[in-house]
């Protein structure tokens, strides 16, 4: 379709609704405490790196960082090895059942996991996992199984069934055609996959500061515990919440041909 | 209602050097008002593109477009006052068959009153008058699909109307139902219609001119005989007809044509001696005894039985110029090796497997063509045109 | 081989013994349970009822990758991410029978018969349809299994390459190495193959036999119905004295035709194909019938002109070689043979059937004919 | 064609139902166990029957943070569902700008919870703020930490900002899966640009547009973070919604039985989206594939 004219104007006053609160913190993250409870200014007067110093050389915040990647890492990988198989059933199949399995993961994933809290604190005490990473990755398959599972359901519902017969018919394994054959088709939907765990995971609070203590605690943790407790450092507050982002950002930028196309089926 | 013609070439790559590059080579091209044509060609000759062009969703890259006195080069598809029909079926889902039938002429502000007797005439025209009322994105494909015809028919004053493959959807026993509608249609309203269709039967059915075009050429453009008579080019003898036009190399000697002659009625310009390309159809090459005149010596090497007829392959082996095999046109004629194909009606003799067999090449449909496999002779245009 | 299915849904039961080494065309409409049969004989699908023999050896249970079979799909099934080559070589290095040397070789010389070892290093993607199909023929065929399934492999081909592909077939399954079975929808692309048809219609196998003893001799209606293309003419029809009665005045006189029947009795339906019958020409005898009629519709298909008339009998339709134009409407005469005449009887079976070399009119018209279709009219 | 029946497919699945068995139904399992009973001390606990449930659908702060949810989900859907579909109508469709106008609008998406929450915090307040001091300049008392409405209104311009993307790339896929030939044949038969939106790109986003709806209804439905880091809850109760409730509660309190009734409700309302939101996805799954299918034939 032509260009219509309202549309360049419309789309900037959105992107810069969008990116000043962004950059309103980028900007503080390079400022002084006093500077920026002192004076009020649209960009660093004094430019400092030493936040960043602050949050990369005080393990207690760059502690956090790690912990959190770990369990994102760890939850992003058994959320899509076991998903694959089950995705593929799904789209291949009928079976006893399937279809009140695929709607019970799904109303997993739409569980508030406020409501999970208090089981999760109870059963990970008694199991001995609390202040793990693998508590926070345990946890977090509760959504982000089902996303997986839902999302890759329908990338390989889009391959046509004959492929997988043709295979059987030359002589694969199901292992065998799985993993040489099937894998590289969806590339992309595993990529995407992969892509919403990490999201999921990564800005989950609530039960990442829950379930956690020192050992495994996350850097949203560790914010908002500053936050609370000593008065308000905005300066290194905002650092902190700077670096947040930069995972995400790189993320994206890798699988920005597949958003739309993960988005496509609405398996968000 | 409108004359059309083209003077364009046409490249999606910015500088065309040679001619793969064009999409449409440079052509003029002349669509005679109230006339029913057909683009006919292989996938990727060009023809949606110059159906595109002709709609105004494709610029040419260079050259013009007329309707009749106006030149639409540069106007969008709206302001050319053209209908076009699409290879699938594209139906406002949210619209009842009625309100789809109308909204062409909705948006030319059209009075309802008037707006609704033309939808009521196309509907009928159609056999959708049932359904007027219904959604259409409850419909099947080809109910889908009739409404797309029925919004390209639906405007009067439309200059032209572009089919681009409409029956790909249409279940096979329905097909020849809608090709009599529209040949039908064409006849009450006398529109100008261009139909792009890769299947020689709906080309062949529904027009009354054929453009077969291949690699972004026109290389003929005829009433169906035409093509199927006397092919202007190699290429159109192979595609029209299943199977397709028999070729085989032969030289001509000047005293073997002198001598056959009266084979070519009435080759204008004569053939001139030489090496060149005999084509000649399955249905025209007939089998003869060996002491014939003009026999060709042959041996039968694949019978199939079609039901209403045979189809015979021959194989011929090379013969020098010059020197008589039988009495055959070996004197006249020098051959190369081809597998012929005869097509021989039910209950003709038909000869057995490997024997061997005369076949006459030389008949009033036979053709010739020169290096560039454009046609030299051939029967007299009118032959088969009835 | 035997087969003996039943699936509820798609195949009623039957049994089926196809000749080994020979080519089966299942011809039938789609929905006839042709895809159906395919699978149930690759062993995609385990019949509901029935068994599945291959060579005397019960194969019902057995899973697919341990049966000896290929199968090529309507659609241009390849693997995207290996290329041309790997393709073709996957089920031989599969079978792990073979050194790479060999299959390397047996690669090379399949591309070659299949024309397309310009192209063995490609991705199947970046191919045009009519090439990925011959890569997937080629995959099917490298196995040189012994059943060989073809699930309309052209139908998705614009039809010069059909042609090609088909002539090819001819060639590639000549051999008679490996019994092949081969589903379509168009009974030309049937006849053009020969070997033995088997005709399905609404999950029922109605008859299988030879291809033209099938197209010839149709069992019944539905046969005939389902193995004509143009459709064959059907007019019901009473017995009479010296014929048949059509109705409005038209009697088709069988005296000299069919001697040697049972005398006709009751409601018969009459059946001739497009091909037999034919439009005003000067030189038909006595006993042809002379039937007049109006023009609806000329449907050239390149080589032939299907001509849909209108006639107080019904639609019917006549086939002439040739390009010919007609306008709507025209008024024409059709003649009719009585010698290129089926009969059913009033449960559909075939009572009466012309001999085969008969159905294109009576010997002496036949160079008329054959001069006739040299176009002029 | 229709699938076949095949219940080995049951291994396939069994490690999804081992994973989610242990982290969602064990934990089910004691919510409703405590939901039952009153949990004086770990050893001493009473059966007291439905005795919580009664309590909190008493409950009159419940009822209040009840109808705060109902209010601010609806206002997020009335905000975010039109600003979505403008902004994907808005996006350029390839090129380079199409993939960098894609990243900067999802990276909100990206941002974890509580950041998002501290962004506003910090963008908020008058004395720091960008925004609260440009509003301090136009003479607005603006606090979002003093004044109810204030604070309700910054909490859903966050969740706008946070979330619109999401909607908007939603609908931007769905635009992208429309067939060339609709805009063509509607430019043919001189559509205004409107009518091509009313007859053909909104009739055609319905089936994504329904998903977006009921997606962020459940997700504002149970929103925790964004409130909790930017105002507490407060002032008063004025940003208080279940979870935050539900929390309060749970951790703050520590009183488990009604905690554990009430999750159990809360989970039964979040069931009852949850299957029309199923139900919805089979019926446009099936009309989706079937639109792909007849693109596939090209």
């Amino acid at each position: 379709m032509k260009e219509a004219r309202w549309r360049s104007p419309f789309l900037i006053a959105y992107l810069v609704f969008a990116l000043l609160p962004i950059y309103w913190m980028v900007n503080m993250s390079f400022r002084t405490n006093e500077d920026i409870l002192s004076s009020f200014s649209v960009f660093p007067k004094h430019f400092t790196w030493a936040n960043y110093a602050v949050i990369l050389t005080d393990p207690a915040w760059y502690s956090g960082y790690v912990n959190s990647l770990i369990y994102v890492a760890i939850n992003m990988v058994i959320s899509v090895t076991v998903a694959l198989p089950a995705a593929y059933a799904f789209s291949r199949y009928r079976f006893l059942g399937d279809r009140h399995v695929f709607f019970w993961l799904l109303t997993n994933r739409m569980t508030p996991p406020a409501i999970f809290l208090l089981p999760f604190f109870q059963l990970y005490s008694t199991v001995g996992l609390m202040d793990t990473h693998l508590a926070v990755a345990l946890a977090h398959l509760v959504f982000n199984v089902p996303l997986a599972v839902w999302i890759l359901e329908g990338f390989m519902s889009g391959i046509p069934r004959e492929i997988d017969e043709t295979a059987y018919i030359d002589g694969y394994t199901f292992p065998r055609f799985f993993l040489t054959i099937f894998l590289p088709l969806i590339k992309a939907g595993i990529g995407v996959t992969a892509f919403f765990c990490f999201m999921f995971s990564w800005v989950e609070l609530l039960l990442a500061r829950t379930l956690t203590s020192v050992d495994a605690k996350p850097i949203v943790a560790t914010m908002t515990r500053t936050v609370s407790a000593s008065g308000m450092d905005w300066a290194v507050l905002a650092a902190a919440g700077v670096l947040t982002i930069v995972p995400g950002a790189i993320v994206i930028w890798f699988i920005r041909h597949y958003i739309a196309k993960g988005f496509a089926m609405g398996r968000v | 209602m409108a004359r059309i013609h083209l003077d364009i070439a046409h490249s999606y790559r910015p500088h065309p050097r040679e001619d793969a590059d064009y999409a449409l080579l440079p052509m003029r091209q002349t669509f005679e008002d109230g006339g029913a044509y057909a683009l006919l060609g292989p996938s990727g000759c060009g023809k949606t593109t110059m159906l595109n062009i002709i709609s105004g969703l494709v610029r040419p890259s260079q050259g013009s477009i007329w309707f009749d006195e106006r030149e639409v080069t540069g106007l969008a598809p709206q302001q050319r006052n053209i209908a076009q029909v699409f290879q699938f079926p594209v139906v406002y889902d949210t619209m009842t068959v009625a309100q789809n039938l109308a909204f062409p002429l909705r948006n030319r502000g059209i009075d309802e009153a008037r707006a609704r007797a033309r939808v009521a005439v196309i509907a009928e025209m159609l056999d959708l008058s049932g359904q007027l009322d219904q959604r259409a994105a409850g419909l099947s494909a080809d109910q889908k699909q009739k409404i797309s015809l029925g919004r390209g028919l639906v405007r009067e004053d439309v200059g032209a109307v572009l089919f681009d493959e409409p029956l790909t959807v249409i279940d096979p026993h329905l097909k020849w139902q809608l090709r009599r509608k529209l040949k039908e249609i064409h006849r009450e309203l006398r529109l100008t219609l261009i139909y792009v269709t890769h299947d020689q039967v709906e080309a062949l059915t529904f027009a009354d001119t054929v453009l077969v075009m291949e690699r972004g050429r026109v290389v003929q453009s005829g009433s169906p005989s035409e093509l199927f008579e006397r092919p202007a080019h190699r290429f159109v003898g192979h595609f029209i007809g299943s199977p397709g036009m028999n070729f085989i190399p032969v030289t001509l000697l000047a005293r073997a044509l002198a001598h056959q002659a009266g084979a070519l009625t009435p080759a204008k310009p004569e053939v001139p001696p030489g090496a060149l390309t005999l084509g000649i159809r399955p249905e025209y090459l007939r089998l003869c005894e060996l002491h014939e005149p003009g026999a060709l010596p042959a041996q039968i090497e694949q019978i199939q039985d079609l039901g209403s007829c045979w189809l015979v392959g021959a194989r011929v082996q090379p013969v020098a110029a010059g020197n008589a095999v039988g009495n055959g046109v070996g004197n006249g004629v020098g051959v190369g090796a081809a597998l012929l194909r005869l097509r021989l009606a039910r209950g003709e003799v038909v000869p057995q497997l490997n024997q061997s067999v005369g076949l006459q090449l030389l008949s009033p449909h036979t053709c010739f063509y020169d290096s560039r496999d454009e046609l030299m002779a051939g029967p007299s245009g009118g032959v088969g045109d009835d | 081989m035997s087969r003996q299915e039943g699936a509820e849904v798609h195949l009623y039961p039957f049994d089926l013994q196809l000749e080994p080494g020979s080519l089966t065309v299942l011809l039938g409409a789609t929905q006839a349970g042709k895809t159906s049969l395919l699978r149930l004989m690759a062993g995609l699908d385990v019949p509901s009822r029935g068994r599945i023999w291959a060579d005397g050896r019960d194969v019902t249970g057995v899973a697919v990758r341990l049966r000896d079979v290929a199968m090529v799909y309507q659609q241009f099934i390849n693997y995207p991410s290996m290329t041309v080559a790997q393709n073709i070589a996957s089920p031989l290095k599969l079978s792990g029978r073979m050194a790479p040397v060999a299959i390397e070789q047996r690669v090379q010389e399949l591309a070659r018969r299949l024309r397309i070892e310009g192209f063995l290093d490609r991705l199947p993607g970046a191919l045009s349809g009519g090439q990925q199909q011959r890569v997937a023929l080629a995959r099917a065929l490298a196995k040189s299994a012994s059943l060989m399934l073809l699930d309309e492999p052209l139908v998705n081909l614009d039809y010069k390459l059909r042609e090609e592909l088909r002539d090819e077939f001819l060639t590639l399954f000549a051999g008679g190495g490996s019994t092949v079975v081969y589903a379509t929808t168009e009974p030309g692309e049937a006849l053009l193959l020969g070997g033995h048809t088997a005709v399905l219609d609404a999950g029922e196998l109605l008859q299988y036999g030879p291809t033209a003893e099938v197209f010839h001799r149709p069992k019944s209606i539905r046969v005939a119905r389902a193995f004509s293309d143009p459709p064959m003419n059907l007019i019901p029809a009473t017995a009479v004295a010296e014929g048949i009665d059509l109705g409005s005045g038209l009697v088709l006189d069988l005296r000299a035709a069919l001697q040697r029947l049972p005398r006709l009795a009751g409601a018969l339906t009459l059946g001739v194909r497009a091909g037999a019958l034919e439009l005003s020409s000067a030189q038909w005898p006595a006993n042809f019938l002379k039937i007049p009629a109006k023009v609806a519709l000329a449907e050239v298909s390149g080589s032939d002109t299907y001509i849909h008339l209108e006639s107080p009998l019904g639609g019917l339709v006549v086939q002439r070689t040739g390009v010919h134009r007609f306008a709507l409407g025209e008024s024409v005469t059709v003649g009719m043979d009585p010698g290129a005449a089926y009969l059913f009887d009033a449960k559909g079976a075939m009572v009466f059937a012309p001999s085969p070399v008969h159905t294109a009119g009576a010997p002496d018209l036949l160079r008329a004919k054959s001069a006739q279709s040299a176009g002029t009219r | 064609m229709i699938k076949p029946v095949n219940q080995k497919a049951w291994w396939l699945v069994l490690p999804v139902i081992l994973c989610v068995a242990f982290s969602a139904i064990l934990p089910l399992m004691t919510v409703v166990n405590y939901s039952v009973q009153d949990i004086i001390s770990p050893e001493r606990r009473v059966f007291v029957g439905t005795e919580w449930f009664v309590a909190v659908l008493r409950d009159e702060e419940l009822h209040g943070a009840m109808l705060r949810q109902f209010g601010y989900s609806l206002a997020v859907l009335v905000v975010e569902v039109p600003l979505g579909i403008l902004l994907a109508l808005a996006m350029p469709v390839d090129g380079w700008r199409a993939s960098a106008t894609l990243v900067l609008v999802a990276l909100s998406l990206l941002i974890p919870w509580n950041v998002v929450g501290t962004i506003w915090q910090i963008f908020g307040r008058s004395d720091i703020g960008l925004l609260g001091a440009v509003l301090e300049a136009l003479g607005t008392e603006y606090s979002y930490t003093g004044n109810p409405t204030h604070a309700w209104l910054t909490v859903l311009a966050m969740d706008v900002w946070h979330w619109t993307p999401l909607v908007a790339l939603l609908c931007y896929a769905g635009l992208r899966a429309i067939p060339e030939a609709f805009y063509q044949a509607a430019r043919i038969d001189g559509a205004s640009r409107l009518a091509v939106f009313r007859y053909i790109q909104l009739p055609k986003l319905r089936g994504v547009l329904m998903i977006a709806v009921l997606l962020r209804f459940m997700d504002s439905f149970m929103i925790y973070t964004e409130p909790f880091v930017l105002t507490g809850g407060g002032p008063g109760n004025a940003t208080t919604f279940l979870s935050q409730y539900l929390t309060q509660k749970a951790v703050g309190q520590f009183d488990l039985g009604p905690a554990a009734a009430f999750s159990l409700i809360y989970f039964l309302i979040i069931l009852l989206f949850c299957f029309v939101l199923y139900n919805w996805m089979q019926r446009v799954g099936t009309s989706g594939t079937s639109a792909a299918g007849e693109q596939g034939a090209r």
